[in-house]
């Protein structure tokens, strides 16, 4: 099979998923007891009124109706209208997800590199100080309630030393004056971004680091690198051309199924640094009752899994040129 | 690699350095926990929503602060009102402007009547419905015929809104024609400057969506400088006295009181927890206060259902409820116990001489005398009667009504993070209830679902919620009246009593506010004897501000928000440096050096690792 | 009346297409094969690996289900039977794997591993089995039990552990066995211990044994009567001496001129198989070695030559003879 | 080293587990998790003891009479008190309780699933396995916390069986993959045969035979569940979606959230620090069984 049918059929693949969490989540959410009109209470409403928001709402159609109306509305990209907010759920997912991908793809790119890198390095000198020190500081983190360390981290980094924002993700006296230019505001953002972003990272990279160290080590014991050794290559070359390559598979592997797991950290994060990605609201959604938008934030953070995935799988083909699709 | 993240990582920690520059004229900064969800007055539903909203508009009369009596506003007097005169004619001020310069005037007010009744705004109707109909005589004349005189004619609807007509008119004929016309109304998003008009103190400038609003001063507004003279002699002069005001979001509480100690924000505009208070009080420039809050948490008891349908369980129980211990414990204070359902913030309409069960007794008094009560039934009894001996209570087991077995019973409570008081409270009173033999578990279920069983099903046992009431109290005929007796009606207990209803039928009416005061502390009196809420605490509004920026704050009931437009800055504005534009230049350059910096150190290290891999 | 009459015995294995493949392809892994065991007899399947032989074995076990043709086993089929009754049949057939170190289960005692066919066919009480299975050790040679009845398998030899198989077979007197291959896994020092214990078993039990070998010598020392299996097919069927000393079929003659001779003076002329093993994936019909016979014919490419008996006692499938 | 014989089938066990132990004393980083697990166990056991010594160290009603606000370290509250005056160190060792309750049932259950659907899948192949793999996709797929915020919110009640539930329902995924990759070359084993050939059936050869042969797989993945079911009730009772009638890390640390004692270091550090550690030993017994399980992965 070629590539570009093997990626067709992934994406096949992935809306048949999508379609099924779909499924699910409209059971769920339809047999959650909570009613959205609970949180428009209001001392001076009378059940006649509140009957009128329910039928606002669609609440008062029977259920096959509600699934066949939503599933419709999902097939024309449109998620319905967010309760709470009471804007279409499109509108509020386009504005959280670039605060997202900033923040999950930064924190998996880095912790993934640097995981890649430092178990490499470890597991090329295999008992140093180096793979004893950076084992125990990754899994002090990898092992710590990440909502805890962000906490601290925010502390310090914020409060004590005022070097970072308290939360968002853009700051109101540059964002507001009309004279700032987009370096500044770039700038702004990254300021924002750095605390979650280094918090995500800490909790991600020891994974990706044991994973790599452990498929190094077995890697290192293959004939091609005696033989690499042999011909006297230098070490590095050895290392970085003819070990490491070789050895990513596995973490490659790992990165698809961890992601799944690994979202939490993102959202407990966002949430945190009350940063507004998609995180944070599937959490103040799913608190509120807001069917729509809980609904369409998992949805979209099952999507970004989903993608995640893939790109791992394209990824896996293009380091081993063995695997024909 | 390693490099990349080296150079990375110090350019990020060269940019945390930088400084960023402010802007020129007055700043307040409040702290809000959520982000506005809209700008329009028929959806606006949330507390953050009106945080920004309730500044454009201004109603015919008002509650002035503090004392919440009611004085006129854009309306040249208040009407006198009674029940048997239903034709009002009221005069506004000719001198009210929008903020696009078009005068304010009776059809504004009018517009937004007869909106709520054409489009069924649902949140509005309680205040329009008996209101047969409004139009404007003229540009400062209205004039209503109301099909019954209700007490809030003046305290719901001449505290209506306006809404600006030549914007929302020619809008009209759309919404008619949409499939459902309102939701047409609350879908409506107005987000730029000109759609959002204001002829309030402030004028909105712009949203940036889950970051911050921000409103500057109206230097045209008609009010300021208004003064309240008080009793006491206190006066509040009307500002507004800044020139900006941002309203930031942070989503914690945590992360608003480090910006609030910080300096970042003046004000955190909601109730913080009490936990906070040591903290702040360490600091010098952050003051707290602690107002009563105009609500209540009670415990109800579903009244269709034996023996919860008996009224000595429920004084039993509310003998059994040590209140003392919450207020002193679960809230630290910051708090009042309540014995009746209108919380004694509210000094015009509480009434302090209620029944109040098991006060200042210990447990061990508690318990004899709600068995006391029991048994002076005859319906009740037990395997093994509870005692108290040598000062400690032995509970009962087996506890018996008319023969038979009491069956487990559920108090439905809020979880922990909706409110920790609230769950605490639930847990306290499923140990004291164990203490007489009630097999009784406090379960902690969501919100919604408590809501939906004890408002929709009415499937339940006992729940502990709460209720943000208004001043005058209206609501003691909503909770209670049997009318309200229906799915979604607000008598959740099923509480049924003729004489009551007479009652509470006479308070809604139009007439002398001495005659009303005395109708609420006789239905006060009736709720204290029969219990069909057992009500808990009134909690407290917990608030803190920073005081080296802003000062004239003053307490009332809810907190010292009504403050903001009265607060002055502590910092005279000759003193900051008065030319914005060149400062701004000034410190303009400094983070564009800096994101320069960092731009070109990402470039260099880059190249250079790219080298190295080649 | 033959102990096992096997007849037509045919299994195919079905290959996996894709999702949309509407063919399916088969495995013929065993086909038409018929022939006669007599109670106390040695047979010996011999062939070269992959020709079916261990198949043709585990279906005579009924450890997988032939596809077509009948077992009878004292004249009661025993190709398709099911539940209890299989069940039933199972006290009377064991099997010997190729691979000690894979036959046994590394997680049981060998107590476990020796009882399993007691716990399973619910003979006597938990005493009375450590009883058998003391008796079992004796058997084969593994003295004292008590040394061994609670160890675990990785804790004992290879030659070991093929008694432990032994014992295993052995211990619910099962009135035929299939031993497949027992012996090439194991170092020729011991070949000889377990070939004779078998024997010596075979007689004192009375035991049925069909044995399963590529190894004609072994097969000549193990067993009564031979049969060489190729892609599938039976060829030649005969007892041992007279398939050895006249062979008919050119298979069979190419494949005994391949075991080394022990006496060097005897000389035998070596004949080189040409040609590939046909696939027995869908085989083309016609006699399955004719692309590789020197003597094939038309007739050969285009019919199946039928197991026929040219001398008493000595059956052939192939038109040279047939 | 050639050892005593065993004579009876407990003795061949406890041989067996002995030298199991041998082989895992010989990893450092196994005893300190196994220290530290030791730790914790005393810990929550002491839990059980405590409010009999003084009905001031019950975790959630021990108010004590003479300390009603929060309180730093002291003699009687060795390390503090909560807001509202009760024992900070007897909530630690309750939450103890409740993360070896949470952590072993979910992954208990966990693995059971996993491990069964893997046996399943593996052993019987074709359209069940397809099916079940299937099914494995998604879950594998499904975010994780997401997908239990949402779920404990949709079913109301705030119970802790319901979230270890959850967790279990959701986690076993991963396992059954291995579990069912083992089982497609276990099954190939002549031993499997052979207890075929003796009559065995398809339940017993998949639980006698194969499932005790992946079960040191499984435990190994059973240790990492546990630190995950841990970590995931913490999340979640810290976002206010746990069980308030429990005193869990989780709990501890959202009551400090919600009462507004976010930076009161006695009470916002030690549950997370307990939270680590209890963690950190069951990755580090893992890794350790790991390296025992898997010998490519021993020292050169």
């Amino acid at each position: 099979m070629s590539m570009q049918k093997y990626i067709v059929k992934r994406i096949f693949q992935i809306f048949l998923t999508l379609i099924i969490i779909m499924t699910i989540m409209f059971i769920l959410f339809r047999m959650m007891p909570g009613d959205p009109t609970a949180f428009m209470l209001d001392t001076r409403m009378t059940p006649e009124h509140k009957a009128i928001i329910r039928a606002q709402f669609g609440l008062d159609k029977p259920i096959w109706y509600q699934y066949l109306f939503y599933l419709r509305n999902f097939f024309r990209g449109n998620f319905g209208r967010s309760f709470y907010y009471a804007r279409p759920v499109y509108d509020l997912v386009k504005e959280k997800l670039p605060a997202t991908i900033l923040l999950w793809t930064g924190a998996y790119i880095i912790s993934y590199s640097l995981g890649i890198t430092l178990g490499k390095i470890i597991a090329w000198r295999r008992g140093g100080k180096l793979e004893f020190g950076s084992t125990l500081f990754g899994l002090f983190f990898y092992c710590m309630p990440i909502f805890w360390v962000g906490l601290i981290a925010l502390w310090i980094f914020s409060y004590k030393f005022g070097f970072f924002p308290l939360g968002g993700l853009k700051g109101p006296d540059v964002w507001s004056d009309p004279s700032s230019g987009m370096l500044l505001k770039a700038y702004d953002v990254l300021k924002h971004v750095t605390l979650p972003l280094s918090v995500l990272t800490l909790a991600f990279f020891a994974g990706s680091m044991l994973v790599m160290r452990t498929s190094m080590l077995e890697t290192l014991r293959e004939d091609y690198i005696m033989t690499a050794r042999a011909k006297g290559l230098p070490e590095k070359t050895i290392r970085d051309r003819h070990a490491a390559r070789n050895a990513m598979l596995p973490v490659v592997t790992t990165f698809a199924i961890a992601v799944a797991g690994s979202v939490g950290g993102g959202v407990l994060t966002e949430t945190t640094f009350s940063y507004p990605g998609l995180g944070k609201m599937i959490v103040d959604a799913t608190l509120t009752f807001d069917y729509p938008l809980a609904q369409a934030s998992f949805l979209f953070i099952a999507l970004l899994v989903l993608v995640a995935n893939l790109v791992a799988d394209i990824l896996y083909a293009y380091l081993d040129p063995r695997i024909v699709y | 690699m390693k490099r990349l993240f080296i150079v990375a990582v110090v350019a990020i920690l060269v940019a945390s350095m930088v400084p960023v520059h402010s802007q020129g004229g007055v700043t307040f900064n409040v702290g809000m926990q959520d982000e506005p969800k809209t700008m329009n007055p028929f959806q606006a539903q949330d507390v953050w929503d009106w945080h920004v909203l309730t500044y454009f508009y201004e109603g015919l009369v008002t509650y002035r602060p503090i004392d919440f009596k009611i004085v006129p506003n854009v309306a040249l007097e208040v009407p006198e009102v009674s029940s048997d005169i239903l034709d009002y004619t009221v005069k506004l001020r000719d001198d009210v402007y929008w903020s696009d310069g078009k005068p304010l005037t009776a059809h504004d007010y009018a517009l937004f009547g007869n909106m709520v009744k054409e489009f069924q705004i649902g949140r509005y109707l309680s205040s329009w419905e008996f209101v047969e109909t409004v139009e404007a005589l003229d540009d400062y004349t209205l004039h209503f015929v109301l099909s019954e005189c209700r007490v809030t004619f003046i305290e719901g609807t001449l505290m209506s809104l306006p809404i600006p007509s030549h914007i929302w008119e020619p809008k009209l004929a759309e919404f008619r024609a949409a499939e459902n016309p309102t939701k047409a109304v609350q879908e409506y998003q107005p987000v730029e400057p000109d759609e959002i008009l204001s002829c309030g103190p402030l004028i909105f400038m712009e949203w940036q969506r889950g970051s911050y609003v921000k409103s500057k001063k109206n230097p045209n507004y008609f009010d300021t400088g208004r003064t309240h003279v008080y009793d006491d002699g206190t006066q509040l002069v009307l500002g507004p006295y800044f020139d900006y005001i941002v309203y930031r979001i942070y989503d914690t509480t945590d992360a608003a009181i480090l910006g609030l100690k910080k300096g970042e924000i003046d004000y955190i505009w909601w109730a913080i927890q009490p936990g906070y208070v040591s903290d702040l009080l360490a600091d010098p420039n952050v003051t707290v206060t602690n107002n009563p809050e105009n609500g209540m948490r009670y415990m109800a008891f579903n009244c269709a259902r034996e023996p919860f349908s008996d009224v000595a369980f429920r004084q039993a129980v509310a003998t059994l409820v040590d209140r003392d211990f919450i207020q002193e414990r679960v809230l630290q204070n910051y708090g009042e116990a309540l014995y009746s359902v209108v919380p004694p913030g509210n000094r015009q309409w509480y009434n302090t001489e209620v029944k109040k069960w098991g006060y200042g007794q210990p447990m061990t008094e508690r318990v004899p005398e709600a068995v006391n009560i029991l048994k002076q039934t005859g319906n009740y009894s037990w395997d093994v009667e509870p005692t108290v001996e040598e000062g400690v209570v032995v509970p009962g087991e087996g506890m018996k009504y008319k023969g038979e077995y009491i069956k487990p019973f559920v108090i439905l409570t809020p979880p922990a993070d909706y409110d920790p008081l609230r769950a605490m409270s639930g847990m306290l009173i499923q140990e004291w209830l164990k203490q007489i033999g009630l097999p009784v578990t406090a379960q902690p279920t969501a919100f919604g679902t408590i809501v939906q069983k004890a408002m929709g099903e009415r499937d339940y046992d006992m729940f502990v919620l709460g209720w943000s009431l208004t001043i005058y109290p209206d609501y003691l005929r909503d909770f209670f009246h049997s009318s309200q007796i229906m799915e979604y009606g607000y008598n959740i207990p099923q509480y049924s009593n003729p004489e009551f209803d007479r009652l509470a039928d006479d308070l809604v009416t139009c007439g002398p506010r001495g005659e009303k005061i005395q109708a609420a502390f006789r239905l006060q009196e009736y709720l204290a004897n029969e219990l069909p809420y057992i009500p808990l605490f009134a909690p407290a509004a917990v608030e803190a501000y920073r005081n080296d920026h802003f000062s004239g704050w003053f307490d009332e009931l809810d907190g010292i928000s009504d403050s903001i437009v009265y607060i002055k800055p502590v910092v005279t504005p000759e003193e900051t440096p008065a030319p914005a534009a060149e400062e701004k230049e000034a410190e303009g350059d400094g983070p564009c050096l800096g994101t320069l910096f960092v731009v070109l150190a990402v470039i260099g290290g880059s190249t250079v690792y790219l080298k190295r891999r080649n | 009346m033959p102990l096992l009459d096997v007849q037509d015995l045919t299994k195919l294995f079905a290959l996996k297409g894709g999702l949309f493949q509407k063919q399916t392809n088969y495995v013929h892994a065993v086909e038409d094969v018929s022939f006669q065991i007599e109670k106390g007899e040695s047979f010996g399947l011999a062939g070269e690996s992959g020709c079916g032989k261990t198949t043709c074995g585990k279906l005579l076990v009924r450890l997988i289900d032939p596809t077509e043709g009948h077992i009878y086993f004292k004249g009661e089929d025993i190709a398709y039977l099911k539940g209890s009754a299989l069940k039933e049949f199972r006290k009377n057939v064991q099997m010997i794997f190729q691979d000690p170190y894979e036959s046994l289960n590394p997680r049981f005692s060998i107590m476990d591993t020796i009882a399993e066919p007691l716990i399973i066919q619910d003979i006597g009480t938990p005493e009375e089995r450590e009883e058998l299975v003391a008796n079992a050790l004796k058997t084969v040679d593994l003295n004292p039990p008590e040394d061994f009845i609670f160890r675990f398998p990785h804790e004992l030899s290879g030659g070991q552990r093929q008694r432990i198989a032994v014992a295993r077979a052995l211990v619910i007197n099962p009135e035929f066995i299939v031993a497949d291959e027992p012996m090439s896994m194991l170092d020729v020092s011991i070949r000889a211990g377990v070939m004779n214990l078998l024997l010596e078993l075979k007689e004192r039990f009375n035991l049925t044994l069909v044995f399963v070998t590529h190894d004609l010598a072994v097969a000549r020392y193990m067993c009564n009567r031979v049969a060489i299996m190729y892609v599938g097919k039976m060829v030649e069927l005969a007892e041992t001496e007279e398939l050895i000393g006249n062979p008919y079929h050119p298979y069979t003659k190419a494949l005994l001129s391949a075991v080394p001779v022990p006496d060097p003076k005897e000389k035998r002329e070596r004949i080189e198989l040409r040609g590939r093993v046909p696939t027995p994936i869908n085989p083309a019909p016609g006699c399955r070695f004719a692309p590789r016979c020197e003597y094939a014919k038309d007739i050969c490419a285009q019919q199946d030559p039928v197991l026929t008996e040219v001398e008493s006692g000595h059956w052939i499938a192939c038109f040279q003879r047939g | 080293m050639e050892e005593q014989k065993p004579r009876t089938k407990w003795e061949a066990r406890i041989q067996q587990w002995k030298k199991s132990w041998e082989m895992y004393k010989e990893n450092k980083i196994g005893l300190v998790g196994i220290g530290l697990l030791v730790f914790f166990f005393v810990f929550a056991v002491l839990g059980f003891v405590m409010p009999h010594i003084d009905p001031i160290y019950h975790p959630m009603t021990g108010f004590d009479p003479f300390i009603v606000s929060k309180s730093p370290p002291s003699i009687t509250h060795l390390l503090g008190t909560d807001f509202w005056g009760r024992d900070i160190m007897s909530q630690l060792m309750s939450g103890a309780q409740i993360a070896f309750l949470i952590g072993l049932t979910a992954a208990v259950v966990a693995v059971a699933i996993g491990t069964t659907v893997g046996l399943v899948s593996g052993y019987y192949g074709g359209t069940t396995d397809t099916l079940l793999m299937r099914t494995v996709d998604i879950v594998l797929t499904l975010p994780f916390l997401p997908l239990i915020i949402v779920v404990s919110a949709a079913v109301g009640k705030q119970s802790i069986w319901v979230l270890v539930l959850i967790i279990a329902l959701l986690s076993w995924g991963g396992i059954s993959r291995v579990i069912r990759s083992q089982t497609l070359s276990l099954k190939q084993r002549p031993f499997v045969e052979a207890a075929r050939v003796a009559g065995a059936t398809d339940a017993r050869i998949i639980f006698r035979h194969i499932g005790p042969n992946v079960l040191p797989l499984s435990f190994l993945y059973m240790s990492f569940l546990v630190l995950g079911a841990i970590l995931t009730e913490a999340g979640v009772s810290y976002l206010g979606l746990g069980d308030p009638t429990r005193v869990s890390w989780g709990i501890m640390l959202q009551w400090c959230r919600t009462t507004g004692s976010t930076f009161t270091w006695y009470w916002m550090l030690p549950p997370g620090l307990c939270i680590t550690l209890m963690t950190l030993s069951f990755y580090l017994i893992g890794r350790a069984v790991d390296e025992i399980v898997n010998p490519r992965l021993r020292k050169r």
